[in-house]
Order: structure tokens, then sequence, then C-alpha cells
């Protein structure tokens, strides 16, 4: 392991010794600005750099680890939105009466787990990052736990949490057992079709289900589904956007890898376990969500229904001859990113540590309070509808044409189904923004405030329209990274 | 670029009249009247200009979306060049009515109006299937608006059911383009959504029709076209008298358009099979929205019942696919768009007046509103066929095209005369003659037309007489259009058959 | 010497994982939840030691170890929230915790 | 001269326009001036027009003055057609019309929409006029439904009234009932014959098809099924009694001298068509001789002025279609002129009668008129004279012709015939009985009557008088039209003959005097037999049409609206929603919150995953 090693490392290193830094400065004297500050430099400084080496490099870096363009764009990713939410986080906690600054040393340590997931193709990897970014998720879920009027009931999500995300990694730990008991392999590379040893026979594809089923429930996906909506109600807003974007995209990245490098798709067993999953999770993410009057609920069972709708693309890329349906994935879970946290950051906005404001019927007649805060939340909402304009609607267009050239009707059937469906709640969500304002509104436009958080909602609402009207750099850029995978 | 012009004015107007409400509450509605009228200005240059080869007058094509093969490709010829005139023409219409019925939030108001305006643009000049779709959806969201916000009573529901059929039957139909542009790309091995392209596309016959259901299924919701109709009454009887205008003027007709553009030349084959079971629909929704309207109490259920039935007429036209009845469903488009607005204007002026939809409380009116009383008579009279207005001129080619083509659906479709005589008269007698009895309502603001008013129904009212009596100006203009269309079809069907 | 067929190892940790499993979904008393979490990560861990012996390299030990920090982990934070469910509920019943829902 | 024919309809159009444009605004004068001024005008016109064509001795003439829509073969246009045929109509039209003007303008004095009144005429003459002059049928069909919609809005013209507005509603639908099947005629025309300009559709029709063929029988019937709409033949009949309730201007006008006689035009225009289908021709001639049989049994009964001459005018038509089935074109025409007249005629001294007694309908309540109003008296003698046909009135040549007609045609010739006869007895009856009641007896107006009606009234009356009884030596120029039509050669047929078509009416005459005017008979006494009573009530309500109709036709079409109204289609999507809203209901109770409940899930899921893995 020679000092050119850590130059691919660089990313990954920058945020953990952000952690370092943050824990330092604990140490010598509490500062919420200035933890702040120190953890958005790290993060930003990580994200030029992945940016930066982005275009080079490709390397495997212990068996552990692969650096190529793809793990790094979600690198610099994750680290964005990361900085997002530190934002977002700063005026929601700053009534918080108890410590704040541990919350953003959690938050980065989730960041260093979320960059091992993506960057890792091996279980060992896999689980080390997944467990890091869990278990600093179950700190950040329980945050404000102290507080004197704590907002929803952290404490419920998230011992909810621990239980059952203790438990899928159990499943994942035990298919992973059986995998490397029966393949004496603990790389995904070394799983593809044309390896020594099947996966196929005996036990070891009791292991691959169980490791799927783990990770499904880390996507939520139905039936693994349930803990979503309690999770995301009790935790503090920012942690729940951090759960719903970081969270679930460095998690799915690792499924993408997984899935394509092992061709697990090559089982019937599987790939029927995955349809199965993907019709269950949108008509129940979407049928859960249609009548639900908190804003974070429909969110989480929208997310279900969003995670169905990307599971479509993985199954559409095991037929496809092109890479459309991996591009379709990742354009998807960056636009998924994107809306949903703006859709908690203007909730998140609005709120804070003490109260939330998480009822649809809180944000009657905002359009007319707050335009241009409503204008941003209409356009997140209609983007996760998927009409055009946005980002979603391109997103949209991808699973569309990934699943058009694998030719999965059915699944196409129930994604249009779905997406009908969809529409109404986050209609009835603009509906209620464009009422008349009541009389005693619940909560006055905080713009003046905390400027930043609007600047970064802004800049989310133009990205989402710009990558929603002319998305053709992207596009490229997206071609070009999803070949390595 | 002339296009781009067109288009880009509406959403650069939108977004002004918006901002311009923090000055002043007025300013917005001039904006709007503005750009509409300066995009009208625009149109009337492209007039003339249709080249004899059935070329088109305008078009500009840029690449946009290269991994998809997408283009910007917009481009007009005579039919589309007919429709912007149409558009632009009952845009300034419906401004017109929302003058003084808008008074809050007019900023938004014409925001909206403005975008779907624009989207209608886009819809009828693409020739980007992708960019066509574009267009199709963003027309939707500014309606949906329109009708949520500045509706009535029960607004919710209504603009929450024509948003979901809209966009879910738009979804079919962008799974549709979807395949045919994936079949593309198998068959030429690269990517394009361009109209043209996908012409070239031969698919198996089974392939091919369940993608033109998909087109089909899309188009007749927006047309609308029984069983996908049910969503226009309530969206009109909701709406405010200019959103019903901009929905039964224009927005219906894209629908109309998608069929002619889309729908037959590119599944010319699956068309000609299917032609009987549209047609079949055609002629029920004909009769059965006739029947249905004449059952109606509320005063903007029934006209946009009317309406439903009326487009049965363009659908027949359409599916008989020959240049009468081509000739006849554009111009039923045309008559349809100028009658059925002006009528739901008359309704809408009737709620502002009265502040009730409902006939039975209704009666006498021509005592008290002598000009609005004859002017409504007028278009009952356009309504239900009266040779010499534009709506005859539409019906009667129509169903003299597709008489050559399906006799029983043609007769069948041709009782509809009688039936719309019965409700249009029905309309007349139920609320102007009779006895006046102000009993059920307060009518302290019951006053005749106005000026302004008197000026766009006189507008109107010569537009149809027009049609009616020298119908050859629109029918010269769309002619080669049609005629292109028509022998693309032809020799395609041919290679076909004799494959 | 007669060594223990793989398949005997992995049933064996099978059936504890499932005892682990019934343990989480029965128990009230959260305590007695974490403890069948541990039983279920260390069945697993069980799995991977049995699998290693299989093929004779360290892979599958190292990954034993992991495992264990990690249910250590778990644990703590798990204790450090029933702490917490105890001082705002006075019992360790998990059924309290079931204020949100539908 | 000839190139202004365009001159015709424009004159009463403009007429029309001014007075709807002023809206009323207008005095009632200078309205007068403009609504009887602009018929007089292309009156005059169409009297120049005539003479000129008449002096150039061609068989016809054409005026385009622009192509109305064109596409492919599809070619009809704004031209003007005048031949033998449209001169009658034109002459009988903007004559008869303009004296009908001017009458209104005295009979229509004090009613407060007078300018409303006389625009609806001039647009009703206009409409007329492009009916007879158009040159194709589509223009025909313009005309046709522009004097169903004039007659439609002047019908219901008292619009307080809602029956008048039924009345109203009820002539359109039922005529648009005929007109559809004509209009699906047209379709088939102009598919098979490839156009539909009348003459050369004539002429392609003759070439193409063969005597009696299929195409030739379908097309003839669907144009039948226009005319007899118009022209309130049986079965259509029932619409125009009711057409009463308008003013009587109007009865004289439309339902009597021009628009309901447009069916018979119709088919006198295009009979090549009916030459080559005799079945349907025949068809004619039996649907003319019920309707006559049927409107005369209907006629002696009635007790309304204008209902016995709304009968009566619809079994005068009985008869021209009786002429148009016998073949005799020219005797069809000729009956409809000399029609025009005299039930113009009766029905402007009806209105001086009704004006007279405030609106008073009911003949038995009348009487004893002869003194008061002596020139609507002899307009009665001379009308009901010409209209029973006697000897040496204009009726009576008309008639005449017709029957000799109709027993000319081979096969049921006689059977015509005698029907004729017998309608032409039940004429004499009814049309004196209306005489000697309202006429003689002594008077039993409750209310003192109005004088004689004005000079402007009066006029129109005079001239008509003369019309009705020198009519029948006008030459009507139709042998250009109808020349190879079946013109029956004058073949000898015995005195016999012409005696019994002589004597009918006198005899009906005879009849009703000892009923009505010396009383030998009692009316009252005959009616307590059941049997004349229940014939009495059944010839009543017009055979009982409208009845079968209500009970066929409108209440079920009622009955499907009403059990229909919220629209069944909608109740599928309805249903959908209420699933998916049940579906949420029941997916929203598993998420209970119990984290034993969820962690159940998990493993429930687990275990169905990975029993479906080993499965497979």
């Amino acid at each position: 392991m020679t000092l050119a090693d850590l130059v691919p490392l660089l990313p990954l290193l920058i945020v953990s010794s952000t952690a370092v830094l943050l824990m330092l400065q604990i140490g010598i004297r509490r500062s919420h600005k200035v933890t702040v500050v120190i953890a958005l430099s790290g993060l930003l400084l990580a994200t030029v750099v992945a940016v930066l080496m982005m275009p080079t490099m490709n390397q495997q870096l212990t068996p552990l680890l692969i650096i190529d363009q793809y793990s790094l764009f979600f690198t610099a990713v994750c680290c964005a939105a990361a900085m997002v939410i530190v934002i977002l986080s700063y005026p929601y906690l700053s009534r918080l009466d108890d410590d704040k600054d541990e919350y953003y040393l959690l938050l980065v340590i989730a960041t260093v787990g979320a960059i091992v997931m993506v960057s890792s193709n091996h279980f060992v990897s896999t689980i080390l990052g997944l467990e890091t970014l869990s278990m600093s998720l179950y700190g950040m879920v329980a945050y404000p736990l102290h507080s004197k009027e704590s907002a929803k009931y952290p404490l419920e999500a998230a011992v909810k949490y621990l239980v059952l995300s203790a438990v899928s990694s159990s499943f994942m730990l035990f298919g992973m057992a059986l995998i490397y008991a029966q393949t004496g392999t603990l790389a995904f590379s070394s799983l593809d079709s044309d390896a020594a040893v099947s996966l196929s026979d005996s036990y070891a594809i009791v292991g691959v289900l169980l490791l799927i089923s783990g990770m499904a429930f880390k996507l939520s996906l139905a039936p693994f589904h349930m803990w979503t909506p309690d999770v995301y109600e009790g935790s503090p807003l920012p942690a729940t956007a951090y759960l719903a974007t970081i969270g679930k995209t460095a998690m799915f990245v690792v499924l993408l890898r997984f899935v394509i490098v092992t061709e697990a798709l090559r089982y019937e067993a599987v790939m029927i376990v995955f349809s199965l999953i993907a019709v269950l999770s949108i008509l129940a993410g979407n049928v859960l969500a249609l009548l639900q009057n908190s804003l974070k609920r429909i969110l989480a069972y929208s997310s279900i229904a969003h995670m169905g709708y990307l599971i479509i693309a993985v199954i559409a890329s095991y037929f496809a001859t092109s890479t459309i349906s991996i591009e379709a994935v990742t354009f998807y879970l960056l636009a998924y990113m994107i809306m949903s946290l703006g859709a908690f950051g203007v909730a998140s906005v609005v709120s804070s540590s003490e109260k939330e404001f998480d009822l649809v019927s809180d944000y009657q007649g905002l359009f007319w309070r707050d335009p241009w805060l409503a204008l941003i939340f209409t356009g997140m909402l209609l983007s996760l509808a998927g009409i055009p304009l946005t980002i979603g609607f391109i997103g949209k267009f991808y699973l569309f044409f990934a699943g058009v050239e694998s030719a999965l009707w059915v699944l196409l059937l129930v994604l249009v189904v779905g997406s009908g469906i969809g529409l109404f709640y986050y209609l009835r969500i603009v509906y209620h923004l464009l009422l008349p304002a009541p009389t005693r509104p619940q909560f006055s436009s905080a713009a003046n405030e905390n400027l930043g958080a609007y600047g970064v909602l802004t800049i989310l609402f133009l990205l989402l329209l710009l990558l929603g009207v002319y998305p053709a750099r992207l596009m490229t850029l997206i071609e070009t990274v999803a070949a390595f995978i | 670029m002339i296009l781009v012009a067109l288009i880009g004015i509406l959403f650069l107007g939108g977004v002004l009249a918006w901002l311009s409400e923090r000055l002043d509450s007025k300013l917005p509605r001039v904006i709007a009247l503005a750009a509409l009228v300066l995009d009208l200005l625009l149109m009337l240059t492209l007039l003339g200009g249709d080249s004899a080869d059935g070329s088109w007058i305008v078009a500009l094509n840029v690449q946009w979306l290269p991994r998809f093969g997408i283009s910007f490709h917009l481009a007009a010829d005579g039919l589309s060049v007919l429709l912007l005139l149409l558009t632009a023409f009952l845009g300034i219409i419906a401004v017109g009515s929302a003058w003084i019925e808008i008074t809050e939030r007019s900023g938004f108001f014409y925001f909206n109006l403005l975008w779907t305006l624009a989207g209608v643009l886009g819809v009828f000049t693409a020739l980007d299937l992708f960019l066509f779709f574009f267009f199709w959806e963003v027309m939707l969201i500014p309606m949906y608006f329109i009708i949520a916000i500045w509706g009535h009573e029960n607004k919710n529901y209504a603009a929450m059911k024509f948003f979901l059929f809209t966009q879910v039957t738009g979804m079919l139909m962008l799974v549709a383009i979807l395949t045919l542009a994936y079949f593309h790309y198998i068959q030429f091995g690269f990517f394009s959504f361009d109209y043209f392209d996908l012409l070239r596309v031969t698919t198996s016959s089974a392939v091919e029709m369940w993608i033109m259901l998909g087109f089909f299924v899309a188009f007749t919701t927006k047309l609308p076209i029984v069983p996908f109709h049910s969503w226009l009454p309530d969206a009109h009887s909701q709406a405010p008298t200019a959103g019903s205008v901009i929905l039964a003027g224009v927005l219906l007709k894209t629908g109309a358009y998608g069929l002619i553009r889309f729908a037959v030349p590119l599944f010319p084959v699956a068309s000609l099979n299917f032609a009987p079971i549209a047609m079949a629909l055609a002629a029920l929704s004909i009769l059965y929205c006739a029947k249905v309207a004449f059952a109606q109490t509320d005063l903007k259920r029934l006209i946009a019942y009317t309406s439903v039935s009326h487009m049965g007429f363009v659908l027949l036209g359409v599916y008989a696919w020959n240049e009468i009845a081509l000739q006849g469903a554009v111009m039923t488009m045309l008559a349809h768009g100028l009658s059925a607005a002006a009528l739901f204007m008359l309704a809408g002026s009737l709620q502002h007046r009265i502040h009730t939809r409902d006939m039975r409380d209704m009666g006498g009116f021509w005592a008290k509103v002598p000009r609005m009383s004859a002017v409504a008579l007028f278009f009952s009279i356009a309504a239900l066929g009266m040779p010499g207005l534009g709506n005859f001129i539409g019906e009667f080619l129509a169903l003299l095209g597709a008489f050559q083509s399906n006799l029983p659906m043609t007769v069948l479709a041709t009782f509809g005369l009688i039936f719309a005589s019965v409700y249009s008269l029905w309309v007349i007698q139920k609320i102007f003659h009779g006895e006046y009895s102000n009993s059920k309502f307060n009518d302290s603001h019951l006053s005749d037309l106005s000026r302004r008013e008197l000026a766009y129904f006189g507008a109107m009212i010569l537009g149809l007489v027009w049609m009616g009596m020298y119908p050859q100006s629109f029918l010269d203009l769309t002619a080669t259009a049609l005629q292109g269309l028509l022998a693309g079809t032809q020799e395609l069907v041919s290679t076909v058959v004799q494959n | 010497m007669q060594s223990i067929p793989i398949e005997h190892g992995l049933i064996l940790a099978g059936i504890l994982f499932a005892l682990g499993l019934v343990g989480v979904l029965t128990r009230r008393n959260i305590v007695f939840v974490l403890m069948s979490l541990e039983v279920m990560l260390n069945a697993s861990g069980l799995a991977f030691v049995v699998a290693s012996a299989r093929w004779g390299h360290a892979d599958g030990q190292v990954m034993f170890l992991m495992i264990l920090t990690l249910a250590a982990a778990e644990v703590a934070v798990g204790l450090g929230l029933i702490i917490q469910m105890y001082r705002k509920f006075k019992t360790v019943d998990i059924d309290v915790l079931s204020e949100m829902k539908g | 001269m000839q190139d202004l024919i365009w001159l015709l309809p424009t004159f009463p159009l403009l007429g029309f326009l001014a007075l709807v444009l002023t809206g009323g605004s207008l005095p009632r004068k200078i309205v007068a001036v403009i609504g009887a001024g602009s018929v007089g005008l292309s009156f005059l016109s169409a009297a120049l027009i005539a003479a000129q064509f008449l002096a150039s001795g061609e068989d016809y003439f054409v005026k385009e003055v622009w192509v109305w829509m064109a596409i492919g073969e599809f070619t009809p246009g704004f031209n003007f057609y005048l031949d033998g045929l449209s001169l009658v109509m034109m002459l009988i039209i903007t004559g008869v019309g303009f004296l009908i003007h001017l009458y209104s303008t005295g009979f229509m004095v004090d009613d407060p929409a007078y300018s409303r009144f006389f625009a609806y005429m001039n647009l009703f003459v206009a409409a007329m006029l492009m009916l007879v002059l158009g040159d194709n049928l589509v223009l025909l069909y313009l005309g046709w439904e522009g004097v169903g919609l004039c007659s439609y809005l002047l019908i219901g013209f008292w619009y307080e009234n809602p029956d008048n507005g039924y009345a109203a509603r009820k002539a359109f639908v039922v005529t648009r009932v005929g007109d559809t099947a004509m209009a699906i005629g047209l379709f088939l025309l102009f598919t098979q014959l490839g156009t539909l300009n009348i003459q050369d559709m004539l002429g392609a029709a003759q070439q193409q098809w063969a005597m009696g063929s299929p195409l030739a029988i379908a097309a003839a019937l669907l144009l039948l099924g226009g005319a007899v709409g118009k022209s309130a033949q049986l079965p259509l009949q029932t619409w125009l009694p009711d057409a009463m309730v308008g003013p009587t201007p109007i009865s004289a006008l439309i339902h009597a001298a021009t628009m309901v006689t447009a069916g018979v035009y119709l088919v006198a225009r295009t009979h090549v068509l009916f030459e080559l289908a005799p079945t349907v021709q025949m068809l004619v001639a039996f649907v003319g001789l019920a309707t006559l049989l049927m409107a005369g049994f209907t006629a002696m009964t009635q007790r309304d002025i204008k209902r016995i001459l709304a009968y009566s005018t619809i079994s005068q038509i009985g008869y021209m279609f009786l002429a148009l089935g016998a073949g005799a074109w020219s005797a069809a025409v000729f009956h409809l002129m000399t029609h025009a007249f005299f039930k113009a005629l009766l029905f402007l001294a009806a209105g001086t009668v009704i004006l007279s007694l405030h609106h008073e309908h009911d003949i038995f309540k009348m009487g004893g008129k002869r003194k008061q109003l002596p020139v609507a008296f002899w307009s009665f003698i001379i009308g009901s004279a010409a209209l029973a046909a006697l000897p040496f009135t204009s009726g009576f040549y008309s008639k005449d012709e017709i029957l000799l007609a109709a027993l000319a045609v081979e096969g049921p010739g006689l059977l015509l015939w005698i029907g004729g006869v017998i309608g032409a007895f039940f004429t004499g009856i009814y049309s004196f009985r209306l005489v000697f009641v309202v006429f003689f007896g002594d008077s039993k107006a409750h209310h003192e009557a109005k004088e004689e009606a004005s000079l402007s009234m009066a006029v129109p009356l005079i001239v008509l008088m003369v019309l009705a009884l020198l009519g029948g030596w006008i030459q009507v120029p139709l042998d250009a039209v109808f020349s190879q039509g079946a013109g029956h050669e004058e073949e000898h047929v015995s005195l016999l003959v012409h005696g019994f078509m002589i004597a009918a009416p006198l005899m009906g005459i005879g009849i009703s005097y000892l009923f009505y005017m010396s009383k030998v008979f009692d009316v009252d006494k005959l009616m307590t037999n059941r049997v004349a009573n229940s014939l009495h009530r059944f010839w009543f309500s017009g055979w009982g049409m409208d009845a079968l109709y209500q009970w066929i036709f409108v209440n079920p079409f009622l009955y499907l609206a009403r059990i229909n109204r919220s629209d069944l289609i909608d109740g599928f999507y309805a249903l959908l929603v209420s699933i998916t809203r049940t579906a949420h209901l029941m997916l929203a109770r598993t998420q209970t919150g119990y984290l034993g409940w969820y962690a159940l899930s998990m493993a429930a899921g687990l275990v169905v995953i990975i029993t479906l893995g080993v499965m497979l």
C-alpha cells in the first residue's frame, strides 16, 4: 500500500478528517457556526476533489473499494447533498436548547459511510459502509431527544429504526455468509457468470435472497417498507432528508453494482423476487400515501413507490443491450435526490426542532403568503409527480425508456397506474398551497431569518428546471459514467 | 424562428403579467392582451406562404437531447397555421371574457392562461414526438391551476379529474411514443423521435395496433370521446369562463390535431383496420352525449356534453380519412371552437349576473336581455348545424366524406342532427322563452350585454358566418397539408399491402 | 481427523438465526429484543466462521470480528436509547412506542 | 336584368339585417317600410326578371355568384337557377309574400315586437327564395333549413306562452326528421353520382341508373322523406295543426302558401329520380291520397278556425302529392299556385275575423259576421269556393287536372280518382261548414267586435280574391321543365267523370248546409250516437297520431334522458376511485405502529421470498 494508493481515497480521507477536525473543535470550544463552517468546507473540498478526479480515475483499491468514475460521481453527489442538509439543519437546530455540534459530527461520519458504500464492490466494505451510515443515522434520528418539547417522537423513531435495521443487517450478514460458504469469495466481481462456482445451487441462492431482503429493507421496498413512515415522521426533518436521500442512494448504488456485476438476475428466482418487490412497492407506496395528512408520511410512502420505479430499471438492465437502464437508475437517483431534498427542505425551512409543520393543512395558502417558497415546493412536488419542465419528468422518461427497451410491459403498466395514483396526492398538496390563506397562518414566512436555506432551495429549484429543460450535458456525463459499472 | 418567437412571447408575457401584478392589478390583463395580439399579427405573416408541394411553411430543427436523438423541431403547415390562428383568436377572446370577471390574483391567472396557450401552440407546431409530448403535458398544469384556483363550488374535484384523465392517458401515449422510437432504433440503428424518421418505421401489425391505441386513447381523452369523456362536464362546469373558452375552443382541438397529424399517418394500416371501431365510437358519442346533454339542468354541463357530441363528428371525419371528411373535421374544429366558446361565455356572463347555472331557475330572459337572447339564439342555431354557419359546413362535409367509407355509422351519426336540434332549442326555450320570474335568483345585476361583450360576440358571429358562407378561404389553407397527409398514408398502405 | 461437514455448521447457524428472529418478534421487553438481535448477528458470525473453515482462508473470520464490533456498537446505541426510553415512559415495554401509525 | 337575380334574396336579407341590427329601436312606420318594402322590391325585380326570361324564350338560365366550397369534385356554389318551375315559385313567394307583409303591417300593428316580426318574415322570404332558386341540392338544403328555422321562430313568436314554444319546437324537430332523411339522400346522391348540382345530378342519374334500380329507389325515398316532413304529409303531418299558434299572417305565408309546399317543389324539381323509381312515385300518390282523406275527415271535426284551415292545407297538399304521384308534375305545381292564392286569402280573412274578436279562435263562438266584416265574408266565400273547387274558380281547374291525371294512371288509377273525389266531397263539407257557422246564424259574440280592418289589411284580401277567382287562367310555363315528364295528353274522359268531379263538392256543400245552416239535421243529436261520437273524437284528435308518437318516440326519449341524467359511464370511474380509497384504508390499517408487528411483517416477507426462491 503505497502513498500513491491514497490519492484515489482523497475524498474519503477529506471527509473522515473533517470528522476528526470536528471532534477536536468540539473538544476545544463549542460553536454552532464554526462547526457548520468546518463541516461545509470539508464536504465542499471533498466534492470538488471528487469532481476533479472523475475524468481520469478508475482503480480497484484493495479488494474492498473500487474508485471509478461511477463511484466518484456518487461521492460528489452525496457530499453535495450532505452540504445541502447541513445548510438546512443550521436554522432548524438553532433553537435547540442542547448541544448542536455532535449532530454535524454524526452527519459527516454518516457521509463517510455513504462514500464507502458507493465505492464498494465487496461484501466487507458494503457492511462497513452501511453500518457506519446507519449508526450515525440512529444518532441523528434521536438527536433532539433532550430538548424540552422535542418535535415529534425521535425516541420512538430511533428505537424502531435501530431494531429493525439491525434485523435487516443480520439478514444481509447471514446471506453473505451463505454465499461465502457456497462460493468462497466476498468480492462481487468473482461471482459473475463466468466464475467457477454458481450462486444458483443449494443454499447460496437463499443467501442471495437474504441479502436482497436486507437491502430491500434499507431501500424501504415492500414488503420491508413498514418502518419508513414512522421513522420519517419521528426524526427531525434534516435527518429525515438525509435518510431519504443519501441513505437510499448509497444503498441503491451498492444494490446496482451487486446486481450488475454478479448478474444475479440470471437466476429466475431473483428475477421474480425483484419483479414482485417492484410491483408491491409501487402499488403499496402510492396507495398508502393517498389520503395521508402528514407531509413526512406522504413523502415516506412516495419514496417507497419511487424505489419501486427504480427497481424496474434495475430489472430492465438485465435484458437491455445498451446501458440506458443503468443511466436511467443513475439519473433518477440524482433527480430523486434533488426533488426530495427540495421537498424536505421547504418543510424544514419553516419548521424548527421545537415545532415541525408537518400537516398538509399547515401549508394552506402558502402560495399567497410566501410565493417563492411555495413555487419551489410546487416545483418539487410536480417533479416528484413527473411533470415536464422538471427533472422528474426526464427521470420518468428514462425509466419508461428502459422499460420499453426491455419490453417489461406489465411493469410499465404498473408504473403508469402507480404514477396515476401518485398524481393525486402530490396535487392534493399543491391544491392546499393554492387555497386562500387562513386568517391566522401557522407560521410566518422565514425568508429573512435563514437566507442560507432559502438560497440553497433556490439553487435546487433552478437545477430542477435546468435539468428538466436542457439535461443534454448531464445525460452525456451519465452515459460515460455508467459505462464503468 | 418565428414559431419559437410565437411560443416565447407567450411564455415571457406570462411571466411579465405575473410580475406586473405587483405594480398594478390592472396591468396583467393588458400585457396578456398585448402578447396575444402580437402573436396573432406574427401568425398573419405566415399566411399565404403555403408552398404547393405540401411542404412546410416555416421550420426550425436544432439538437436538443442527442443521447436519444431528440431535436427541438418546430414546423407549421397550413393545418397548423389555421389552428395557431384559432388559438390566438380565442386567446384574445378569453382575455376579453376574463377582463372583469377575474379580480383576485389576476397576475397569476394571466400567467397560467398564456402558458396554457403557449403549450397549445407548441403542440400544434412540434414535429419531434418528444417535444410534442413535452408541450402536450406543459399545457395541463396551468389549466389545472386555472380550474383549481378560479373555479366554482366543486373546483378541486373537477381540476383533479381533468388532470388525472389527461395525465394518465398521456403516460400511455408516452409509452407508445417510446416503443415507436425503440422500433425505429432497431430498424435503423439510431435513436430518433423525429416525426419524419418515425413515419418510416414499419412494425408488425399487432405491435402497430397497440402503439396506435396508445396514441388513440390519449387523443380521444382530450377530444373527448365516449367513454373517456366524463372529465369534461365537470371541468367545464367548474372552470372560470376564460378557462372554459380555452378548454372547449383550443385544448379539445389538440386531441383532434393529434389524430390527424400523428395517430393516423404514423399507423396507417392499424388505423385502417381500427377505423370501423373508431367511427362506431364517434357515432356513439354523438348520440349518447346529445341525449345526456338534453337531460342536464346545469347550463355549463349541458354545453359540455354538446361539445363531446360535436367532437364525435371530428372523429368520424378523421377516420373516414378522405379529403372531404378531413376538411369537414377541420372545419368542425374551427366552427365548434367559436360556437362552443361563445356558448360558454354566455353561460359565464349569465352566471356572472345571476350567480346560478341552474336552468330550472331561469326563463323568459328575452324580455329582460333581448340582445343577449338574440346572441344566444344565434349560437344555439349554429350549434344545431344551421346551413350558412360554420358548424354546418364542418358537420356536413364530415358526414359526406364519412358516408363514402362507412355507411351505417354515418347514417347513425346523421341522426345526431335531430338530437342537436332537440337540446339546442330546449336551451332557448328554458332560458330565454317562457314567462320571466326572478323568484329563484337576485336579478339586480341582470343587465344586457355590454359593449365589450357585444364586441367579442360580434367578432365570433362574423367568424361563424364567414366560415358558413365562404369556407373556401379556410379550405384552401389546409388543402395542401391534408392532401400531403393523405398521399403519404396512401403509399404506406399500398406498400404494406404489397408485402 | 474427521472434520464436521459444513452443512451441520450452517444448519446450526440457521437455527440460531431463526431463534433470534423469533425472539425479536415475540419479546415485549426491549432488552430481550436487543439480546435476540445479538443472537441473530452472532448466528451469521458463526456461519462465516464455518464457511471460512471450509475454504481455509481468513476472510470469514475477519468478517466475524467485524460483526462482533458491529453488534457491540448496535447494543451500545440501543442501550442508550433504552435509558432514554425508561426515563420518558418508566417502562421498557416496546409497545409504548406506538404513537406513530397509519 | 337576369344577372341581377341574386337581388331577390338580397333585398329581404338586407331588410332582415337592418331590422336585427337596429334591435327594435326603429319607429313602426320605418319598420313597416323596410319589412314590406324589401319584399316588394324583390317582387318587382322578380316580375321584371320573369318578363325578361319569358321573353327570351330560353329553357333555363344560370347565374353563378360565388363558389361556396370546392373540395375535389364537390363544388357547390351560390348559383341561381331559373326555369319555369323556379319562376313560378319565386313569383308566388315574392308576390303572395309581399301581400302578406302588407297585411301584416296592419295586423301586427299593436304588437310590441313589431320589428322582430318583420325581421323573421324577411329572413324567411330570403331563405325560401334560396330554396327555389338554388341550382344545387346543398344550396337548396340551406334554404330548406332556413325556412324551417324561420317557421320555428315565428310559430314561437309569442314566446311567453310555453305551449307556443312547444308547438314551435315540435314543428322544427318533426321536420328535422325529414330533413335528416333528405341529408342522407344527398350523401347517397353525391357518393353515387359525384355531383349535387341538380341538373347534372339528374342527367347522371338517367345515364347510370336503370329504371327501378335499388339506388334510385333509395335516393327517391330519402328525398321523399324530406318532402313529407316539410309538406306535413303522412306520417310527419302532426306538426302543422299545432303550428297555428303563431300569428295568422305566418300561417298564411309559411304554413299555407309557401314553405309547406316546398316538399312539392322538391319532388317536382327532382322528378327524374322519381320517374326512375316508379314504386316510390306510386308511394307518393298513395301518401297524398291517404293524407288528403285523413285531413279531410279531421277538418270536418275541428272547432278552431285556424286548425280547420290547417287540415285543409294538409289535404290540399295531399292533392298535390297525388298529382306528383300520378306524374302530373305541372298539375301539381299549378295547384300549388292556386292553393297559394286561395289559402292565403282564407288565412288572412280568418286573421281579420280573429282580430276583430280579440283572438277568439272557436268558430262556434263566432257567427253572423256577414254584416260586420263584409270583406272577410266575401274573401271566405270566394276562398272556400276555390278551396272546394267550384267551377270557374281557380281551384277548380287545378284540382280538375289532378283528378284526371290520377284517373289516367295505369293500375290503381280509378282508386286514386275515387279517393280524390271523396276528398273533394269532404272539402265541400268542411269549407262551407266554416263559412256557415262563422258568417251566418246569429252573432254569439259576447264582446262587441272591432270594425272592419284597416286598408292595409283590406287591399291584400281584395287582390287575393281576384287571384283566387281568376288564377285558373294563368298559364304556368312548365312544359320546358317537365318536357319528358308524363305529360298526359288530353285523352277523352266521359262527361260522367266530369259530372262526378263537379258534383262531389256541391253535395258536400249541400250536406253542410243541411247541418249547419238550415239545421235539418242536428249535429248534437248525431253526437249522442256512441259510434259517431267516438269517430268524432278519433278524427278530432287527428287520428290519434300525436298520442301515438308521444308513446313511441317522445316518452322513451324522455325516460332514457331522465334515468341517465348523471352519466352512467362516469359511474365506472367513480367505482375505480372508491376501490383505491378502500385499498388505502385497508393498507393504512396495517401500519399499526407496533415494532413487533413490523418485525413480523419483515420475517413474513423473508419467508415468502425464500420459499419463492427455493420453489424455483
